[in-house]
């Protein structure tokens, strides 16, 4: 139970990042380890105490096979989370570019 | 297995890379190609609406069969309720899309901008139709990735800073709906939302379910930005191009935050009473900040951003009415109402809301400004804005021939009934000041000054624009028909037998 | 296994609080990947090498593409002291992750133990899928055959974010 | 003494800024280009076989894919270019990929069209567990996601290099 309550305790510290941070990079770092977190989580979620990956050797059958499912669901995360980070990359240069800082307390047009 | 209901995915994807691979080539074959797309969409999800609405209709992808009645693939799931939801979906885009052909001929890459437009109708419809939890989650994030990409279409400081605000509280959403759908995994070991209602139903573990809920709630509600999690909503919904706006105020935030949260709610949790209260609760906070909030707005377009707030303040409220009295097991048929009472509003505030954005986007289309102090006397030269955008301002402020009074009158009155006096009260003084901020739109904009101040004067807009906003504004006189009883039952009744009846919507799933 | 697992989770705690504090940002950024190949460790140990195959190539085109962001610019995080404002931010973030933790673990009291997992939904994945799907890597049975919806989706996620990346990086936005 | 000259360690040699610039298009020292030319087409291939075996061992299309970009995005920065080649480079990827995704989608909408009428169908046979050539359509997926992920990631890459060299001027 100790692995699960460390992950969820990366994933706040993601979250304080994204929260308390106030530079553009720093914010997506956070996101990143975020990321991570959860990646992380669903792993721990499909793991069996002596299974093997699941890779069928038709030679060997009968064996114990970690559950493949919630490695399935990281593998789409992940490009997923690669996806966004692109994105968010694209956006950061783009105001470096009109503002000349990575500073959130300077890139302030807009209210609220 | 209704063939139909892979297409409303599979269509809008092909357009895209149609788009992005002919478009290249051949130039003005984008705007119409998307119009035409998105035409035959509503056509095909009018016809589901009338003549498949009242029943579950599920459509096995792969034709993975269920094995001991635990479904191994993934379900597509067409009943009363998303159905209603994908007719707003296209129909608002389709005229949003019709609209764009005038509108945003003044911005370059008009190919990239179509395409993410069918991506984000795309990934809409996915996340309504579909049975399966971390399907939702990808659609999702198709839906909303290309929001972020069309709210910095403009390309200015405005533009780039809402679009960074909004990724940076969307990805959080995202990772929270993550993490809770692991936390799902973890207890009932299976992703399909029907299944998942089956596993919950044994064994009850008071604090799991209560995390898992808040969870969903906080990761959805940022989708929806119901109020403490509202941060991101006035600027992109202010900074995006008119149509987009539309888009986002008028379809998406309910299509991916509240229809989910919805769905969810009734359909795979048990409702608790916490939760209930928890949700009136932000329902109530959202409509009455929202509405505070829209008080002291001078651009137009952040007006409506807070009004959005606060009319989603509405939906959400009214739902948690029934979901309180529902987890309370009294006054059934006062249930019905209310929830009859939300629905009835989201597909409202879908018309007219969109098209306000519309009006607003046609203002700056001709005098490049959204301030209101800047504007005025525009009723002369506009006539067409002008009259449709009085109706939509009064059909939002619940005057009666509208179809807004119907909604709210009907919320009003289930909150009565349901015995939660000050909730109806609240209803109706924010409707009020409602009313005051849309008559001050009004004023300013189209009749305040004798004349336009400025050179040179500006004249009605283009044919599609001007035809977008008529069809919206006879829409929002034709929904008030959903209050007699036959349009309802066609309409509305299956919603709500879906969400009332727990047990009919996976039963029916895993029995088919 | 789950000491093991929890070890290197430490480290990438510490490495993930060192990243988000670092005042180079260069250096934040080479932090945060180093975190994301603890993460590829970690995936080993958990018998999942697609995972940490995809793992290992996707951090590193991030870190290009972060590092390509971060190299061009001043570097430096514009470090202040910490305001009134700021204060009663941390407090209440701290506060708010005390009582998270404090909640998940109450939560988490009654599921299943790290290695202890049942099969549902993935069970006919298993027996049996290589029959069904014919490829003998389950996960790719799972991605691309059962949940081939899904990948369809991830791939058009991907594509979404090159048109949007096109479509940001544009230097004129209105004619 | 000789060969520091040329070692490209980043950060700034005699008056040339390798970090970015006008310079850097030029591509970086002879050391990286030879050394670039012998690992990339070993890269490249090394792609291929993750992506063509995605069904027998780990890896799949998405780990062969970005392992793919990752050759190109190495040549690109090693040899350098001009930037209206650059440009050109973006748009022919661009079309690779569109088209890539859209045979993705007909793969998935032919089980719709005939096989036994269902989206997603795996309508080919599935051959002999372990044969190179088996488990129908995965296979095909396999590649066409490839394709479709190394050209995305190129893309990302390329814009990224456009947009400074443009911003630049």
């Amino acid at each position: 139970m100790i692995t699960y309550i460390l992950c969820f305790m990366l994933f706040l510290v993601g979250l304080y990042g994204a929260v308390t941070r106030r530079n553009l990079v720093k914010i997506a770092i956070s996101l990143s380890i975020m990321e991570f977190s959860t990646f992380l989580f669903f792993a721990l979620l499909g793991y069996i105490d002596g299974g093997v990956a699941p890779i069928v050797n038709p030679a060997e059958p009968n064996k114990i096979y970690v559950d493949p499912l919630p490695q399935a669901l990281v593998l789409t995360a992940i490009v997923i989370g690669l996806a966004t980070t692109a994105l968010m990359m694209a956006i950061i240069i783009r105001l470096y570019r009109k503002y000349g800082t990575f500073d959130i307390r300077e890139i302030k047009n807009l209210r609220g | 297995m209704n063939p139909l209901i892979p297409l409303f995915v599979i269509t809008p994807l092909a357009a895209t890379f149609l788009i992005m691979i002919i478009g290249r080539f051949i130039k003005e074959f984008n705007k119409y190609f998307t119009s035409l797309t998105l035409l035959i969409l509503v056509i095909i999800s009018f016809y589901c609406l009338f003549k498949t609405g009242g029943n579950v209709s599920v459509y096995k992808v792969g034709g993975w069969e269920p094995i001991n009645r635990i479904p191994i693939g993934i379900y597509m799931v067409m009943d009363g309720f998303s159905t209603i939801i994908v007719c707003i979906i296209n129909s608002i885009g389709f005229l949003s899309a019709f609209y764009s052909i005038s509108y945003i001929k003044r911005y370059t890459a008009e190919n990239y901008f179509y395409a993410l437009f069918c991506l984000m109708i795309a990934g809409m419809n996915g996340v309504v139709l579909s049975g399966d939890l971390f399907n939702i989650f990808v659609f999702l994030e198709i839906s909303v990735i290309s929001a972020y990409s069309l709210v910095a279409f403009g390309v200015e400081k405005n533009e780039l800073e809402a679009s960074f605000k909004y990724q940076v509280l969307g990805s959080i959403a995202s990772f929270l709906i993550l993490f809770g759908i692991g936390f799902i995994y973890w207890k009932t070991r299976t992703l399909n939302i029907a299944d998942i209602k089956e596993a919950f139903s044994s064994g009850y573990d008071k604090s799991y379910y209560l995390f898992v809920q808040i969870l969903m709630l906080s990761g959805f509600g940022l989708k929806a930005a119901i109020i403490p999690f509202h941060a991101w909503l006035p600027d992109a919904h202010s900074s995006a191009p008119s149509p987009i706006s539309a888009m986002l105020s008028g379809v998406l935030i309910k299509a991916v935050g509240i229809y989910v949260i919805i769905r969810l709610f009734f359909n795979m949790f048990i409702i608790s009473e916490e939760m209930a209260i928890l949700i009136t609760t932000l329902g109530t906070i959202s409509m009455l900040i929202g509405g505070i909030l829209m008080i002291g707005q001078w651009d137009v377009k952040r007006l409506f951003a807070y009004s959005s707030i606060c009319q989603i303040g509405y939906v959400v409220l009214s739902v948690g009415i029934g979901m309180i009295l529902i987890s309370r097991g009294l006054k059934h048929d006062v249930a019905v109402l209310s929830i009859a009472g939300g629905l009835f509003h989201l597909i409202n505030h879908a018309a007219f809301k969109s098209l306000l954005f519309l009006n607003a986007g046609a203002i700056e289309y001709r005098t490049g400004t959204r301030d209101l102090k800047e504007i005025g006397g525009l009723a002369r030269y506009m006539p067409v804005t002008s009259s449709t955008s009085f109706i939509a301002s009064m059909s939002i402020s619940g005057i009666p021939p509208f179809n807004g009074f119907f909604s709210k009158l009907i919320i009003i009155i289930a909150a009565i009934m349901a015995k939660f006096y000050l909730l109806a009260a609240l209803t109706v003084i924010v409707s009020i000041i409602t009313l005051a901020s849309f008559l001050k739109f009004q004023r300013y904009a189209f009749y305040d000054k004798q004349e336009y101040p400025k050179e040179p004067k500006p004249k009605e807009v283009p044919f599609p624009m001007v035809f977008s906003m008529i069809v919206l504004s006879i829409v929002c006189l034709l929904l008030s028909l959903l209050v007699f009883p036959g349009f309802r039952d066609a309409v509305l009744t299956p919603a709500i037998d879906i969400l009332m009846d727990p047990l009919k919507y996976s039963s029916q799933i895993i029995g088919l | 296994m789950e000491l093991a697992i929890s070890v290197i989770l430490g480290f990438m705690i510490l490495g993930a609080i060192y990243s988000i504090h670092a005042k180079d940002l260069l250096s934040a950024v080479i932090t945060c990947g180093i975190v994301g190949y603890g993460l590829v460790i970690c995936f080993l140990l958990l018998k999942a090498p697609d995972l940490a195959i995809v793992q290992i190539v996707v951090e590193t085109i991030n870190l290009i593409i972060m590092v390509a962001v971060v190299l061009d610019s001043s570097r430096e995080e514009s470090y202040s002291k910490l305001d009134k404002q700021g204060i009663v931010s941390a407090i209440t973030v701290f506060v708010l992750m005390a009582v998270l933790l404090y909640f998940f673990t109450v939560a988490t009291r009654s599921l299943d133990e790290l290695g202890k997992s049942t099969l549902r939904m993935a069970g006919p994945y298993i027996e049996g899928a290589a029959a069904k799907t014919g490829s003998a890597n389950l996960v790719t049975g799972v991605v691309f055959d059962f949940r081939g919806y899904d990948t369809m989706g991830e791939a058009v996620v991907l594509v979404t974010a090159v048109l949007g990346v096109l479509t940001i990086l544009r230097l004129k936005g209105k004619k | 003494m000789y060969g520091i000259k040329y070692f490209p360690l980043g950060g700034k040699r005699k008056g040339v800024d390798i970090k970015g610039g006008k310079d850097k298009m030029k591509g970086m020292t002879l050391i990286v280009k030879k050394t670039t030319q012998l690992i990339a087409g070993m890269i490249f291939l090394y792609g291929i076989y993750v992506i063509v075996h995605g069904h027998l061992t780990p890896g799949g299309g998405f780990a062969g894919g970005v392992i793919i970009a990752g050759a190109f995005i190495l040549v690109t920065l090693a040899f350098g270019s001009d930037f209206l080649k650059l440009v050109k480079e973006e748009m022919g990827t661009t079309i690779v990929e569109n088209i890539a995704i859209i045979t993705v989608i007909l793969i998935a909408t032919a089980g719709f069209l005939f096989g036994t009428k269902i989206f997603f169908n795996n309508f080919l046979p599935k051959g002999i567990i372990g044969d190179l050539v088996s488990a129908g359509v995965l296979p095909l997926y396999n590649i066409f996601v490839g394709i479709e992920v190394a050209a995305s990631i190129f893309i990302i890459f390329l814009s990224l290099i456009i947009f400074k060299e443009e911003s630049q001027k």
